[in-house]
């Protein structure tokens, strides 16, 4: 095991590379050009690390791939120990490669979209310290410097989010991701507590070793303190509040916080943690409820929001609800499939999202919002790289074949069908839904005709190349990126990727396997309600608008009739009603329910904060007295319990 | 008359001699106006080779002062303490070289008693007798309430020191008094009489009057570490005392009074442990309840430190109950650490006060971050280690802390404690919103020009020590832990 | 020979009408007196106890106890004189600008 | 006889002290705790504690109240008017009678505590000034020493805050 730890010895580099990156842009730099370079080469050094990690990984004997890199004791005291250890196996592997390769991406794109800013320097060390914390937090072999990473990320993010901190919108924001944050934080403070309490450790290898006799009075609660944890960080319902007002950050942070890091700090942690979670019944069907309802509830919102960043933010939620479905049903190895895809096609939508925002921020007249959907339009033609990135992240995430987010998809549905037939429905439904809004935003941007004016339209050029890059690399990867883990029943033993975190989840019981043709008639399912949706956007949003607009003169003539009526029933009966109760959803339970009890929390505490203030009233004899109480409730207090 | 004279060891009482010797020396020596600039170096020398004394002292321990009586012994928790409290003063003083200058407070009798201050806190610290503890305390208090008033012709200072001497005093009359119903309890004012007597055989009325004197000595240290409800003077002595002694006076004096409280706990207290946790336990709740809840109120820069002090103080408290070598460790690390906090946080508002209106409120702080960089850098660090945010040393402190509580089986309080740190976050922040995302004010209060390099120098060193202690905590930990050993 | 006790409440009730003049006088000056009660009260414990013992230390104490008070005295009645000095007036009840 | 002497004595010293909490003038309000200091002293001498009396008489009632009445003096005070405390007097007073309440039952029940008084005293010499010198400066010579610091802190404090201006000996 020794010459191991040593062969991985550099490990530590991974995260420090980019925390170094921070500190000379902090301290050093001063230049905001080479800033970017210095960001970029710092996330890309760890990148290569990460990829020799990979293959030394792979190199060895399955059973071997876990190394636990020591790189010194932090703590040590009479009663526990606690080293900076970095754990290298599949797991930590997985996520090293999506947070640097796709942070990299971002860094780089960043150099486009944020080059000419003023703080750009500033910007480029926030973002670092990003990556720092991030990388730590999935390297970590103990849950203290999880926590570590984890505080770290929550602290980035609200630095980031804040970045642009004329806008008070922006500080609020920042604030309320922290905030709400800090609600998932305490309860997975609470959860490592009753680890630590129960299993003496806080190192993963002693903790997932321990007894499941000794941790069985405490397993679900400290699985469901951890999962709250994960809610909040993960953007669960009802934690999820802070993710769409996190859009009020740079795009490409958005896509940093979205796709590659800290929203996937929760089903990495889920998954990390699955060896306690599998003890739980209760724990992993909390998962999968909350995951499964989130997922329907936020794409349900997301139908009819007009901000473009909105949408997505709304659709990551979602995706984030599909990704726990799987942790719940026990198909961690989907979880993770799908947090690998999803940072693929979720990073380049906010990044064709932040190139269309980007172009139209300079060609739209003022007043007008670069990000409303209704702003948009036709811009096709325009912006053809973007246009063709992001139909192809589209396609990804709508879970078409073969693009990449099919294939982790499926794999969860499977796996909500074979256990959980309810959720499975739900995850079916919220299929069709995540591909009508996805596509209702694509055509809103790209297709149809321009909501531009003609001046307008002139200005609009597509974003430069150091943007564009990125977002083709990233097109592919989101195309091919499935492929990694092709199911069983096309090719046996092509699911790569399962194969290579098989070692981590090991200790699970063998998942249930439909036969070939179930597991068929689902994915073709799946794929009909998916181009079901798109057709619904398609009809609505391409072809139901112009149509409107052509039958009105025409329909005195032909008995096209119908098709109006058609479109009318649609429209009354079904994207009414849900555009309602889409808006009310977010309106009453976003806005009203879950902001209004957290500002009564604040305002309750606040208030008697005041409260106690005017009892300092100035007056020294005040003061006196206040003692002489305490006095007197002391000896109260003694004479009490000396008493009968 | 044949009268025996006891050996005394004078090597036990080195620190306490040189701190007083070097209080003195300073003294002197500011009588000469020629010297004047020279006095702050010339503390911070004295205080230094304070220092080194303490050092080389360390291990050597316990070596009591006489035989006849201990009174005082050197051990290596006493010297840690003193080297703590020293650490404490090289900074204020630091902190206080360019302050004291533009108030023409910088007379050598400002070093002369912070020095003093220090030595009484020494003597606190090493004291294993009632008697010289209050002596000690006494020691300390009287500089203190001088060096709060030192700003004569300032309304706010002369407020500040007349409350802070009233309600000393009469907290001082309520120890004297606990004093002689300890004294009456068991014949005799040492700790270890105090705790043979527990720990005999005693009627009911011995039992009474011990803890009637205890409860009493409980209402004057409470009010030394401003435990709720004897907590009433902080905020306003805070606001009203000049800056870097606000910072030594939140740090050193409160630091001490643990120090005092963690060695009585360990002599005396064990044979009344378990009939104290509900009391104690409640009010350190109530301590941090309180201490948290209206620093979110507070706009004040120097009132918000203090009821944040105030919850400190609360933390601290709660591993008290679990009468464990780790809890007095961790009560140790955390003074520590707290002591490089609350220094930094005061120091820069020292340092940005010096010239010019003093930075008083959070709007003063509007736009330091691109005002000024490497200050805003210092105080975010220190507001996120007050705070407990990895990785500053404010983290590893809670950290070591609650789990102190935890394994003494104090999840509730852990919980509560930690439920409060949340809370607590939202201030802190809201100074690194102030500093870092709200837009400068058109002439800000403070004045143009540099900084003072000495005010800086010390607030770098704090705050590059809250971040190395952060990531390598183990060394600290160990000397916490070692100075606990000691104790009996 | 008077029992202890007897010294032992009058010096509880001393202490105690300190305190209280502690609590209710204006005057800075009388608050001072009243701690000075205080003191006074707890030493007369002391020297209760000391002869219930036969035992001097109680003197010393008390001896010891003096020199602080007159220390304290010192230092507040020359914070008084600065009171007087910035605002003109003695009572404390108006010194109250630092509050809430 | 002793009894009545006590009695004397406690009833001065607690009626002289409730008079001077209560008393307006603050000249007679130092006059009274004068009366008090005396009358504790006699206890003092009723306790075989003749230095600490002594002491008594001429630091404390001698110079420490002396000091009370030059700057009562200084200050020229008058009369103390009635101030804002309204509910805190009556509490106050409310809140010390129900703290005498535990503290009296705990002395109350003392008694001694199981110890009897020795009958000589203490021996010959208890109280008298060779048998706290002797004490003074080999058991309590620590305590002593920081005594003598705390005065010269007291010292330099009172010059410092009284002291008119910041003008420096040197200038």
């Amino acid at each position: 095991m020794n010459h191991m730890t040593e062969s991985f010895s550099y490990v530590w580099l991974i995260p420090f590379l980019p925390l170094l990156g921070a500190f000379i842009n902090v301290f050093v730099n001063r230049n905001p050009r080479v800033s970017g370079m210095i960001a970029c080469a710092t996330v890309a050094a760890s990148f290569l690390l990460a990829l020799g990690v990979f293959f030394q990984l792979i190199g060895l004997p399955d059973g071997e791939r876990s190394v636990d890199v020591v790189v010194y004791s932090w703590i040590t005291t009479g009663t526990f120990a606690v080293d900076v250890a970095f754990l290298v196996d599949p797991l930590s592997t997985v996520m090293m490669l999506v947070v640097t390769g796709v942070g990299l991406l971002i860094h780089v794109y960043s150099i486009g979209y944020m080059g000419k800013d003023a703080c750009c320097v500033r910007y480029f060390s926030y973002l670092n310290l990003f990556m720092f914390a991030m990388l730590i937090l999935v390297m970590g072999n103990n849950f203290l410097l999880m926590f570590v990473g984890w505080e770290g990320v929550g602290l980035c993010s609200y630095l980031l989010i804040g970045f642009w901190c004329e806008r008070r919108s922006a500080a609020n924001a920042g604030m309320k991701a922290f905030v709400v944050n800090r609600i998932g934080d305490f309860a997975f403070i609470l959860g490592l507590l009753l680890i630590f309490l129960y299993a003496g450790s806080l190192t993963y290898a002693d903790v997932f070793a321990a007894d499941p006799a000794v941790l069985a009075p405490v397993i679900t609660a400290i699985t469901l303190l951890l999962f709250v944890g994960a809610m909040g960080k993960s953007a669960q319902v009802p934690l999820h509040v802070w993710l769409p007002d996190a859009m009020e950050g740079p795009t490409p942070v958005s896509a940093l916080i979205h796709a590659a890091t800290m929203v996937t700090a929760g089903v990495y942690m889920v998954a990390r943690c699955h060896v306690l979670f599998a003890q739980s019944a209760t724990a992993m069907t909390a998962v999968a409820v909350v995951g499964a309802v989130t997922a329907i509830f936020a794409a349900y919102i997301a139908l009819t929001q007009y901000d473009i960043k909105r949408v997505l933010a709304y659709s990551t939620v979602s995706q984030l609800g599909y990704m726990f479905l799987a942790c719940g049903v026990g198909y961690f190895t989907a979880g993770i499939f799908h947090l690998v895809t999803h940072a693929f096609f979720k990073a380049l939508l906010f990044m064709g999202a932040g190139s269309v925002i980007h172009a139209l921020e300079h060609a739209l007249e003022k007043g007008r919002d670069p990000q409303d959907l209704r702003n948009m339009g036709g811009l096709r033609d325009l912006m053809p790289v973007t246009y063709k990135s992001m139909l192809l992240a589209t396609l990804a995430i709508a879970g078409i074949a073969p693009f990449a987010g099919f294939f982790s998809k499926d794999l969860i549905l499977l796996g909500a069908f074979v256990n959980a037939p309810a959720l499975w429905l739900v995850g079916l439904a919220t299929g069709a839904m995540t591909a009508f809004y996805m596509f209702r935003l694509l055509f809103m941007t790209f297709g149809g005709e321009t909501r531009l004016s003609r001046d307008e339209t002139e200005k609009v050029r597509e974003s430069s190349r150091v943007m564009t890059i990125p977002l083709v690399l990233l097109a592919v990867l989101s195309t091919v990126g499935g492929f990694i883990g092709i199911p069983h029943v096309f090719a046996a033993g092509m699911d790569r990727f399962g194969g290579f975190l098989a070692p981590v989840f090991s200790g699970l019981p063998e998942a249930q396997v439909p036969s070939a043709s179930v597991e068929l008639t689902l994915m073709v399912l799946t794929l009909l309600l998916a181009a079901a949706g798109i057709w619904g956007a398609y009809t609505v949003y391409i072809r139901g608008n112009s149509i409107f607009d052509r039958l009105v003169p025409r329909a005195l003539y032909t008995l096209s009739l119908e098709k109006f009526y058609v479109d009318e029933i649609y429209d009354t009966l079904i994207v009414g009603p849900v555009r309602k109760i889409a808006r009310g959803c977010w309106r009453i339970l976003d806005s009203a329910i879950i902001d209004g009890g957290l500002t009564l929390a604040a305002l309750t505490v606040r208030s008697m904060g005041n409260a106690i203030r005017y009892t300092q009233t100035g007056v020294v004899q005040n003061y006196a007295l206040i003692m002489v109480v305490g006095a007197l409730v002391v000896f109260a207090y003694i004479t009490g319990f000396l008493g009968p | 008359m044949n009268t025996a004279l006891p050996v005394i060891n004078l090597y036990a009482v080195m620190p306490q001699i040189v701190l007083v010797s070097a209080a003195t020396v300073v003294l002197i020596v500011g009588l000469f106006e020629r010297f004047r600039k020279g006095i702050p170096y010339l503390s911070l020398l004295l205080l230094a080779v304070s220092g080194v004394v303490a050092v080389n002292q360390l291990g050597l321990g316990p070596v009591p002062f006489s035989d006849v009586s201990s009174m005082m012994v050197m051990d290596d928790f006493g010297l840690v303490a003193t080297l703590v409290f020293i650490a404490g003063a090289v900074l204020t003083v630091l902190i206080s070289i360019s302050y004291a200058e533009a108030r023409s407070i910088d007379r050598g009798e400002y070093y002369a008693l912070l020095i003093y201050a220090v030595s009484g806190m020494s003597m606190m610290a090493a004291s294993t007798d009632l008697f010289t503890f209050f002596l000690g305390l006494e020691v300390l208090s009287i500089s203190l309430y001088v060096l709060i008033g030192f700003e004569q012709r300032d309304a706010g200072s002369n407020e500040g020191a007349l409350k802070y001497f009233l309600l000393g005093a009469f907290a001082s009359g309520f120890i004297l008094y606990g004093m002689a119903l300890l004294y009456g309890a068991s014949g005799s004012t040492e700790y270890e009489a105090i705790a043979r007597t527990l720990g005999g055989e005693r009627s009911d009325a011995v039992n009474l009057l011990l803890l009637g004197g205890l409860g009493l000595l409980l209402v004057g240290i409470g009010f030394k570490i401003s435990m709720v409800p004897f907590h009433a003077w902080t905020p306003d002595v805070y606001q009203g005392a000049p800056t870097p002694v606000a910072a030594f006076l939140s740090t050193g004096s409160k630091a001490a009074a643990f120090v005092v409280l963690i060695r009585l706990l360990g002599s005396v207290f064990p044979g009344l442990q378990m009939e104290w946790i509900p009391l104690i336990s409640v009010l350190a709740v109530l301590t941090i309840a309180v201490g948290n809840v209206v620093a979110l109120v507070q706009t004040n820069l120097k009132r918000l430190l203090a009821y944040s002090s105030i919850a400190h103080a609360g933390y601290m408290l709660l591993p008290l109950m679990a009468d464990s070598q780790d809890g007095s460790a961790s009560i140790v690390f955390y003074l520590i650490v707290y002591t490089a906090m609350n220094l930094g946080a005061f120091g820069v508002l020292a340092v940005l006060s010096a010239r010019g209106a003093p930075c008083a409120t959070l709007e003063d702080l509007a736009g330091l971050g691109s005002r000024r960089p490497l200050l805003a850098a210092v105080m975010a660090v220190v507001m996120f280690s007050l705070a407990g945010i990895p990785p500053t040393a404010g983290f590893m402190a809670k950290f070591y802390l609650f789990s102190a509580l935890v394994h003494g089986g104090y999840v509730e309080l852990a919980v509560i404690g930690l439920l409060f740190s949340g809370v607590s976050l939202y201030y802190y922040l809201r100074v690194v919103v102030w500093m870092y995302m709200r837009p400068a004010a058109e002439t800000p209060a403070e004045a143009a020009g540099r900084l003072s390099y000495t005010g800086m120098t010390a607030l770098c060193l704090s705050a590059l020590a809250i971040l190395a202690v952060g990531v390598f905590p183990s060394e600290l930990l160990q000397l916490a832990e070692r100075a606990v050993m000691t104790l009996p | 020979m008077i029992p202890v006790t007897y010294y032992l409440v009058l010096s509880a009730v001393l202490f105690l009408v300190g305190a209280t003049g502690v609590l209710i006088r204006r005057n800075a000056i009388i608050v001072l007196m009243g701690i000075e009660l205080m003191l006074n009260g707890a030493n007369l414990s002391f020297v209760a106890f000391a002869r219930q013992f036969g035992m001097v230390d109680g003197h010393i104490y008390v001896f010891l106890v003096i020199t602080v008070a007159a220390a304290e005295v010192a230092i507040g009645l020359a914070l008084v004189i600065l009171l007087f000095r910035n605002r003109g007036t003695v009572n404390i009840d108006e010194v109250r600008s630092l509050r809430w | 006889m002793e009894l009545y002497f006590f009695l004397f004595f406690a009833i001065v010293a607690v009626a002289s002290s409730v008079a001077m909490i209560l008393q307006r003038n603050p000249i007679y309000c130092v006059l009274l705790l004068i009366m008090v200091m005396i009358s504790i002293a006699g206890l003092y001498l009723m306790l075989d504690a003749q230095f600490v009396a002594i002491i008594q008489i001429v630091v404390y009632a001698g110079a420490i109240m002396v000091l009370f009445l030059f700057v009562i003096m200084l200050l020229n005070l008058s009369r103390e008017e009635g101030g804002v405390f309204r509910i805190q007097k009556p509490l106050a007073v409310l809140l010390a009678a129900l703290l005498f309440l535990p503290v009296a039952a705990m002395v109350m029940s003392y008694a001694g505590g199981g110890t009897t008084p020795p009958a000589d005293g203490g021996g010959a010499g208890f109280g008298e000034v060779e048998q706290i010198g002797t004490l003074l400066f080999t058991k309590y010579l620590l305590p002593v020493e920081i005594a003598a610091v705390l005065l010269l802190i007291a010292i330099v404090g009172a010059v410092v805050l009284t002291r008119k201006g910041t003008v420096s000996v040197g200038e």
